[in-house]
């Protein structure tokens, strides 16, 4: 099989995340695209497994695991602060969250 | 599979201080003190370990090691894994009067702290980045706790910013182990002989590198810092500033000097890029600020480019290092002198800020009955008087800002300065060194108008004498100062220390 | 004893000018002042008594390592005349100011003033190293700065005082590098050393040259003349002081010290010939057309000192010496004198005076003298030398010579005529103003230093008769003494001149001379000066000024400004949304992918 | 051209063109179903690639929690049920970055492996790959423990206002 | 007599301590004094027992050195020698007349224990760095005296004193950042910062020497300052109190000179051969634009601080000659300019104070109505335009000698005219300020006080003993210069 294709697959992933980040108002939205993006890592990692020589065998997979699992106590969190700001200002869009206060 | 105890002892004593926090908060509920005391006496032993780990002898411990060790604690590691605990105390010494739950304020900062004691001694990009997230993400609590617009906001921009950041630098590592087949450090430079996929090498190492950045706040990636700093509560900033940045330093110098000697061309490309960005922009926008928590977060941006500068000539991993601790050392002093001029009002006139929805201001929604509570960094015209009205807690804050402009009294960071510039010259970089110069001029201009406040007439009406600080606050203040003084006068065990291996 | 003798000279005035400083009253300032003046001229009699061998000695006072500066004294012939001349001029002034300022609540620190002004004279008479001589040369004209601007009611005062030590600076500068070469290449600054070093033509040249600006400004040679008249402003015992033995002297002096230097350089000597023809020419046309009693003395000064460079430019030092001396002497006593008119008709001007002959006979007779000397008339002081001077350069021979000895002939006729005129205008005739109907002579503390100094003013001219004399004059003194037929000529000018005078009095024209304005503003040198120094400079001040502030420090304020509106731009692109710094985060991180990608690709 | 390059293009075909879905649909809630779509794709080409255990928490953790998290928040943020035009702004920096990411690293990975062919990883990794986690990678597994647990404690205090708030 | 070393920093030190931590502000002020007092007494003592001079080279007189910070190259390595033994002294007295100065006057009578206190920290800062044997720890001293003389100016200075501070301590942080990474090019170069073992032998190669002089220039520029580094200081003297600007003018300009002498030239002396002839023209240009500006300033201090730009750049022309006479002629130059000027702020704040107005238009007929003060003016004046006869002339007229000696006849004749120029500025001071009828300002001047008499008595009877007798400056760093000029001779 050819590796290549799933590496695409992965690349093309990543650059919807990185769309989706830049594109989207809604915070939950943002964070749905940081889960795009991080399954196009993930897949990298596990296609690099069928492709390099590793030192230690499937550490590809290993670390996706390790991804899968900071990607969800991530999404944990960043929800309950999502909700947070939600419940402050009635809204989730984040760009009315500035970066500098105009006194 | 070999496991060396002793060498995680530190990291145990972390993660059980946080058990303990938590224990203790369900059997003393209420009782913020002693929560307060428990985490701290776990902090204490936490550096008591690594410390006595790091003089108890020469050659380095190892842990979990199959072809190669994912822990590796020599005298370097065990001093930062003590350097981690230390700023976890100092910090939780200035927590006293938070309005944040304190059981989960304590637990969040000791997890957080566990995170920095592993990373000091992680030996594989699996570790580094786990112990990383582990390090930050409570973090994105704390920030939110102050439970106002201002820092809900705040822990929003923080969460964003940093997963972003975090995929990137996964990403990076992703394409390191693609090409290379290897995470742990001492192997990656040992593979990675295919021609074809150095690029993918390349590339991996230079998002690596740079979704790093976001933890030491290395424009483009800072953003985040002076919203973050400002709205979060002053104790979480101090540690955002410091233990948070020493965090982003370790995993640099470990991914740079460790991991990617192979790279190392290009690695010094993008870090010279990154150190002139940050330190220049971080100094010329520092310049502008008018509250003193963003004037302290830019000026921290500006000082990461320093670090990244050291960073970028050969060996300047301990330069970087050494760098670290003293300005973690004297920004810790600066803010916990903040806390102790800016401290809150006493609690029960302390009202539920959270505001009702509709997004009204962030302060009580009925000032009748609570005076406004001052719980932030305030603007540099809130400290005129200080001088008169709090001169030992004022001595304090300009030992300080004297000490981050790199002057005399603060001699700790004139040392600093002098390491960076020294191995940047001693590597014919005398160019960068020079530039460094300049920003540290533009540098001192910020504070010294930020000391000056100090030391402008207070406005009438205000009262003479300042309100005194919680005694907790207090005492750390002023052990935090005699640290920061101290270690410039003997800072040969901080270069020590960086150095040993 | 020789040398202690010589070091109290300068060293008496010194002691009671730094303790004069701190008196208060008049009397103790008074009784201190007169006794060391005293004391320094009895150390002069003494010295010129015991006389024998020139000596020298001093102590090495800075080290400079490759260079060092001694401090001592160096005694011979000339030494001792000099210091005679300046101690007896000293004491006469001070004796005469005690009367002459009874009523000026300034008087100590003046008396002081005048004490470090002999003490400075001194030290430029005994020095016996080059920067030694120069301490006591500027130090001098600091002390002229301070008393010409003394007087408190005269708002031209500051001014002249200011203009007396700005012009002699401007030649001192000249004098400094003179020095400088002179040192450097001798590798001592001690005189004896200078004068046996042997220097290449081109250094001693240039040396000299530069010496030269040193002496024009202090003897108020052409150009650099043009703060003597004004110094008028001064009090009247000043002029006497600067003109009489220090001050003008000491330009002379010390060019007759340093002689064999110049004499090993024509070129330097060609041009004081040429400065000394104008001068002389200029000063005697300039005093011709004066209102003023004091400034007649002046540019009569001016005029004379042209004789005595002159002198110095034909090779005859030791003739200018004489002539030095001898006008000392009648200068002195003439600047007495006339602050005795001035005293008694309370003004300056010649037309308010007239007939003074009856009511101020000692002060007639006095004057007479010493116009007589001035004019050079046989038998007085001022015939001989300048009969000297004149037979020197026309033995001379050369260009430089003839230069002088016409300019010289010029100038005799000239001086003649204004003598004449100024005395017969003065004390003849019939008062022109009541002032001068009650005039009255002085009291005795100012009329004996006159009649004292009548003796020397008269009779000096003799000692060049006397061997001794002669010798200690100093080389080129030959011509002293020996009169020849050719003094017929300068002799029948001055003549010629008195009568011209004497038929314009007469004639009640006494005063218009032709082209008067011009002379009595002599050239509108004055003029000049201003407009091609002054004025320039002060305008390449405010020029400088200028720019300092605008473009040197504007620069720096325009780095401030420019970091600060940098740091607002900046500032600006961080008040926006969230997005934006998620944005930069990523956009940041592509662009070092792709920079990484470029920086592999071109390798 | 194997049958498992057949089966990865289809399921990165899904994955991609669901994925496109997710970051331009104008339905909250329809977003979320089509990151489900999205995920099990991936979770698909995992198993392609010789990755069950991958797959499988893949599948649990993700498809299980994480979505249905996400729908929680959507919920609770009021978030209207039909389309909202509201949730995008201008477009052209994301396709900018987001283009210039995707497809710069397609072409890298294309410049790196072409063509490359290798053999069909073995399947039945799991048992192996577990042991390495509880060898190899026990440290940050721990590590990962605390981390979930402060997420736990954090997301309750974070949601929960009443907690420590003083009366 | 290495514990005398030592007692001079630390006995300023503690006095700074003491006079903060005393409640009474009298009494602080006083133990302030007393500190001073001491540590002057302690300065003096350093001459006596000298080691023996060995070899050529830089030989201290007494020295201690300790082991600091390894890690840079940093020991706590002191010494004293002919060459900065004077600077010591100088330093030690200006404060101690300062600090008496400020027990009966404070400006504003804003806390005057403090300002005490920063004195003599200021005090420590400068000794340091007249002492300091390592290149690291000249440069710690260095950067001490920074904020201590911004919290001077800024704290007790005049009515636009912190755009002035600012502006000093920025401009002058400049020049040291700069002196920084010159001295570490030296350090690393030759890998070690001790200066002696530096003078003694420069394993410096030529290029590196050169960019480590130029870089050292620059920032000793600054602080001397030499033009055109030199605008902060007419705005820091003029807003500085009396007795910050004696400080600054008296010693920490000197700071300057004297590194430049003993680094730039000491360490780097090829680089200082190659680069002479500029400095040497930029030195002439300070002199004359010095002299020029003063011609057209109305500003009582300011005219004093533009003629420090012009004292300077005597100064740095004698340096820059590289000849023993230029670098005698420098260091009497310093320490001329030190008493004169001290002197001359003095005065200026002490005319300031009264008269309310430094505005020489308003000023004039002192002398009418104040004839002492107008009388020490006169004194100081004439001193500072370098009469023969007092401290000021050795300093310029060697100078001018010196360019004659290296062979610069046009620099000489230029900074000869410059001294002509002091003399036309000074004396055009004189004339508006104390000559004339007394200007309303003048009228009804307070009398002086015993204690400003105390303060000045001793700077005037140095003015005429260095004038009167230059060998005691000049006999001490003899031995000392031959050794330097036969570091940059050597080839």
């Amino acid at each position: 099989m050819h590796p290549v294709i799933a590496y695409v697959i992965a690349a093309l992933l990543v650059g919807l995340g990185v769309y989706g980040i830049l594109a989207r108002r809604n915070a939950i939205l943002v964070l749905m695209a940081v889960e795009l993006l991080l399954n196009g890592v993930n897949l990298v990692l596990v296609a690099a497994d069928t492709t390099v020589k590793a030192a230690l065998p499937a550490t590809g997979q290993a670390f996706a695991l390790f991804v899968i699992v900071l990607a969800a106590a991530e999404i944990g969190v960043g929800l309950a602060i999502v909700l947070q700001l939600y419940r402050m200002r009635r809204s989730v869009a984040v760009d009315e969250v500035p970066l500098e206060r105009v006194p | 599979m070999r496991i060396d105890h002793v060498a995680l002892l530190p990291g145990y004593a972390a993660a059980t201080t946080a058990v303990l926090v938590l224990v203790l908060d369900l059997l003393f509920p209420g009782r913020r003190g002693v929560v307060l005391a428990g985490a701290a006496v776990g902090a204490a032993a936490t550096a008591a370990l690594a410390f006595g780990l790091a003089l108890s002898g020469d050659e380095a411990r190892f842990a979990f090691c199959g072809s190669a060790c994912s822990f590796t604690v020599d005298g370097r590691a065990a001093a930062l894994m003590g350097v981690f605990a230390l700023v976890t105390l100092g910090v939780l010494g200035l927590s006293a009067t938070t309005r944040a739950p304190m059981g989960e304020h304590c637990f969040l900062l000791a997890c957080s702290m566990t995170g920095g004691v592993v990373l000091a001694g992680a030996a594989d990009l699996i570790t580094l980045i786990v112990a990383l997230e582990t390090l930050t993400l409570p973090l994105y609590v704390l920030v939110g706790l102050r439970r106002t617009l201002v820092s809900a906001d705040a822990a929003v921009t923080f969460l964003v910013v940093s997963v972003v950041a975090t995929a990137v630098s996964l990403l990076g590592a992703g394409l390191l182990y693609a090409s290379t087949g290897a995470v742990h450090f001492g192997q990656m430079n040992a593979a990675a002989k295919d021609p074809s996929l150095r690029p993918l090498a390349v590339v991996g190492c230079v998002l690596l590198l740079g979704g790093l950045g976001f933890k030491v706040a290395a424009v483009p990636l800072h953003a985040w810092a002076p919203p973050t700093y400002d709205g979060a509560p002053l104790p979480v900033a101090a540690y955002l500033s410091t233990a948070s940045k020493l965090g982003g330093v370790v995993a640099l110098v470990y991914v740079s000097v460790e991991a990617v000697p192979f790279e190392h061309d290009v690695a010094v490309a993008a870090l010279v890029v990154l150190a002139l960005l940050t330190m220049t922009v971080g100094n010329l926008v520092a310049l502008r600020q008018r509250r003193m928590v963003r004037l302290l977060a830019w000026s921290s941006i500006a000082q990461a480019g320093y670090i990244l500068a050291a960073l970028a000539v050969p060996d300047g991993g301990a330069t970087a290092l050494t760098y670290a601790v003293f300005f973690v050392a004297l920004e810790l002093a600066a803010f916990a002198a903040v806390v102790a001029l800016r401290t809150p009002a006493p609690v029960e006139a302390d009202a539920r800020v959270l505001v009702p929805a509709g997004g009204a201001p962030a302060v009580p929604a009925a000032p009748a009955r609570a005076p406004q509570v001052i719980d932030d960094g305030g603007t540099l015209a809130d400290y005129a008087g200080a001088a008169r009205g709090a001169p030992w807690r004022s001595a304090a804050l300009v030992l300080a800002l004297a000490g981050l402009a790199g002057l005399p009294p603060g001699i700790a960071g004139l040392f600093a300065k002098v390491a960076v510039v020294r191995s940047l010259v001693d590597s014919d970089a005398t160019w960068l060194a020079v530039i460094v110069a300049l920003n540290a001029v533009v540098g001192l201009a910020y504070y010294v108008r930020a000391g000056a406040g100090l030391f402008a007439p207070a406005e009438p009406g205000t009262p003479v004498r300042w309100p005194r600080p919680h005694w907790t606050i207090a005492v750390t203040t002023a052990l935090i100062a005699l640290v920061a003084l101290a270690i410039g006068f003997a800072p040969q065990i901080v270069f020590d220390a960086a150095a040993a291996r | 004893m020789n040398v202690a003798l010589a070091a109290a000279m300068p060293l008496a005035p010194l002691a009671a000018a730094l303790v004069g400083f701190l008196l208060r009253s008049r009397r103790s300032a008074a009784a201190l002042a007169i006794t060391a003046t005293s004391a320094a001229l009895l150390a002069a009699v003494i010295l010129a008594l015991r006389f024998d061998k020139p000596v020298s000695d001093g102590y090495r006072a800075a080290d400079f390592v490759d260079l060092t500066v001694e401090f001592g004294v160096r005694v011979n012939g000339p030494t001792t005349l000099m210091a005679l001349a300046v101690g007896a001029v000293a004491l006469a002034v001070q004796v005469y100011s005690v009367t002459y300022l009874r009523d000026d609540d300034r008087y100590a620190p003046y008396a002081a003033q005048v004490s470090l002004f002999t003490a400075a004279m001194m030290t430029v008479v005994v020095a016996s190293d080059l920067v030694q001589l120069l301490i006591g040369w500027e130090v001098m004209g600091i002390c002229s700065y301070l008393l010409i601007g003394h007087d408190r009611r005269l708002p031209e005062a500051p001014r002249a005082a200011v203009k007396a030590f700005l012009v002699t600076r401007v030649g001192d500068v000249g004098f400094l590098l003179g020095i400088a070469v002179l040192g450097y290449h001798a590798g001592t600054f001690r005189i004896d050393d200078v004068l046996a070093h042997d220097y290449t033509g081109a250094q001693l040249t240039a040396a000299c040259l530069l010496l030269l600006a040193g002496v024009a400004g202090k003897s108020a040679q052409f150009p650099l003349h043009t703060w003597l008249p004004d110094a008028m402003a001064g009090p009247t015992p000043i002029s006497a002081l600067i003109h009489a033995a220090t001050m003008v002297a000491a330009g002379v002096y010390v060019v007759t010290q340093l002689f064999p230097l110049f004499a090993q350089a024509p070129a330097a000597l060609t041009v004081l010939a040429v400065m000394a023809a104008i001068t002389m020419l200029l000063g005697a046309l300039a005093a011709m057309a004066q209102a003023d009693i004091k400034r007649v003395l002046a540019w009569s000064t001016v005029s004379q000192l042209g004789y005595m460079t002159g002198a110095l430019a034909v090779k005859a030092p030791g003739t200018a010496m004489f002539h030095l001396l001898t006008h000392a002497a009648f200068k002195a006593l003439l600047f007495l004198a006339a602050g005795a008119v001035i005293h008694a008709v309370g003004s300056n001007l010649i037309s308010v005076t007239g007939g003074l002959r009856r009511s101020m006979p000692a002060t007639f007779a006095a004057t007479t003298i010493g116009l007589a000397a001035l004019a050079g008339l046989p038998p007085f002081s001022g015939f001989w030398s300048k009969e000297a001077i004149l037979a020197a350069a026309m033995d001379e021979g050369t260009g430089p010579g003839w230069l002088v000895y016409v300019a010289g002939a010029a100038t005799v006729a000239l001086t003649g005529w204004y003598a004449t005129s100024l005395w017969l205008q003065v004390f003849l005739g019939r008062p022109r103003s009541p002032a001068a109907d009650h005039a009255h002579e002085p009291g005795p503390a100012m009329r004996y230093p006159v009649l004292l100094l009548a003796v020397p003013a008269a009779l000096l001219g003799f000692a060049g008769l006397a061997g001794g004399f002669v010798d200690r004059l100093g080389p080129g003194a030959e011509e002293v003494g020996h009169l020849s037929a050719a003094l017929v000529v300068p002799l029948g000018l001055a003549l010629a001149g008195a009568a011209v005078a004497w038929v314009m009095w007469r004639r009640g024209r006494a005063a218009d001379v032709p082209a008067r304005a011009l002379l009595a503003d002599a050239f509108h040198l004055d003029a000049v000066q201003a407009a091609v120094v002054s004025r320039p400079v002060s305008a390449l001040a405010g020029a400088v000024r200028r720019a300092d502030e605008t473009a040197v420090d504007g620069a720096v304020l325009g780095t401030g400004a420019a970091a600060l509106r940098s740091g607002t731009v900046l500032a600006g692109a961080h008040r926006a949304a969230l997005p934006r710094a998620a944005g930069a985060a990523l956009g940041g991180a592509l662009l070092l992918g792709l920079a990484a990608i470029l920086l592999e690709w071109v390798r | 051209m194997t049958a498992a390059d057949v089966l990865l293009i289809a399921l990165g075909a899904i994955a991609v063109g669901s994925g496109v879905l997710v970051v331009t649909t104008k339905h909250l809630v329809r977003a979320g179903l089509w990151l489900v779509v999205t995920l099990a794709a991936v979770a698909g080409a995992y198993l392609v690639l010789g990755a069950e255990l991958v797959a499988w928490v893949q599948v649990l953790l993700y498809v299980g929690a994480v979505v249905i998290l996400l729908l929680f928040a959507v919920m609770l943020t009021r978030a209207p049920i039909g389309a909202s035009d509201d949730l995008d702004r201008p477009r052209w920096p994301g396709v900018l970055i987001g283009g210039g990411a995707g497809l710069g690293l397609a072409a890298l990975f294309v410049a790196a492996y072409g063509w490359m062919k290798v053999p069909r990883p073995p399947s039945g990794t799991a048992e192996r790959l577990g042991e390495q986690i509880f060898s190899v990678w026990v440290l940050p597994f721990e590590v990962v423990g605390v981390l979930l647990l402060a997420a736990l404690v954090g997301a309750i205090v974070v949601s929960r206002p009443d907690i420590g708030a003083r009366r | 007599m290495n514990a005398v070393l030592v007692a001079v920093l630390v006995i300023p030190a503690l006095g700074a301590l003491a006079s903060v931590v005393i409640r009474s502000d009298r009494a602080g002020r006083v133990a302030g004094t007393v500190a001073a007092a001491l540590s002057l007494v302690a300065a003096a003592l350093l001459a006596v027992d000298r080691a023996p001079a060995t070899g050529d080279r830089l030989s201290p007189w007494h020295q201690v050195d300790v082991a600091w910070v390894p890690a840079v190259q940093l020991r706590f390595h002191v010494g004293v020698d002919g060459v900065s033994y004077p600077l010591v002294v100088l330093t030690a007295l200006l404060t101690l007349l300062c600090c008496l100065y400020s027990l009966w006057q404070v400006p504003g009578e804003r806390n005057g224990r403090q300002l005490v206190a920063l004195l003599l920290v200021v005090e420590v800062g400068i000794v340091g760095v007249f002492l300091a044997l390592d290149l690291i720890l000249f440069f710690v001293f260095f950067e001490l005296v920074l904020l201590p003389m911004y919290a001077i100016i800024a704290g007790w200075g005049g009515p636009e004193r912190r755009a002035a501070a600012r502006k000093f301590v920025l401009y002058t942080l400049f020049g040291s950042v700069i002196l920084l990474v010159g001295l570490l090019v030296v350090v690393t170069g030759a890998n070690t910062a001790d200066l002696v073992t530096l003078t003694e032998s420069s394993t410096l190669g030529a290029n590196a020497q050169r960019i480590a002089f130029v870089l050292l220039a620059v920032g000793f520029a600054v602080k001397s300052p030499l033009w055109p580094l030199h605008t902060w200081l007419p705005d820091a003297h003029t807003e500085a109190p009396t007795v910050g600007s004696v400080i600054l003018a008296g010693v920490l300009l000197k700071m300057g000179t004297y590194g430049l002498l003993r680094i730039g030239v000491g360490v780097a002396p090829d680089g200082a051969r190659w680069a002479s002839p500029v400095l040497a023209g930029l030195a002439v240009a300070a002199i004359l634009v010095g002299g020029l500006v003063c011609l057209a300033q109305t500003e009582l201090k300011r005219l004093i601080a533009y003629s420090s730009v012009g004292h300077m750049g005597f100064v740095l022309l004698g340096i820059a000659t590289l000849t023993t006479t230029g670098f005698q002629a420098a260091l009497i130059g310093n320490l001329a300019h030190g008493v004169i000027t001290g002197l001359l702020f003095f005065l200026a704040g002490a005319i300031k104070d009264r008269a309310h107005t430094g505005d020489l238009g308003q000023l004039g007929g002192l002398r009418e109505t104040a004839p002492v003060l107008a009388g020490l003016l006169g004194f100081a004046a004439i001193a500072s335009l370098g009469l023969p006869g007092l401290a000021g002339f050795w300093g310029e007229a060697f100078a001018v000698v010196a360019a004659v000696q290296r062979g610069w006849p046009v620099a000489a004749v230029l900074a000869a005219l410059g001294g002509a120029l002091a003399a036309a500025y000074f004396l055009r001071l004189l004339r508006r300020a104390t000559h004339g009828p007394a200007a309303p300002a003048v009228v009804g001047l307070s009398p002086l006080h015993r204690f400003e008499l105390a303060a000045w008595a001793p700077l005037v009877l140095l003015a005429i003993a260095l004038g009167l007798v230059p060998a005691l400056a000049l006999t001490p760093s003899a031995h000392p210069v031959r050794g330097l000029t036969a570091v940059t001779h050597a080839d």
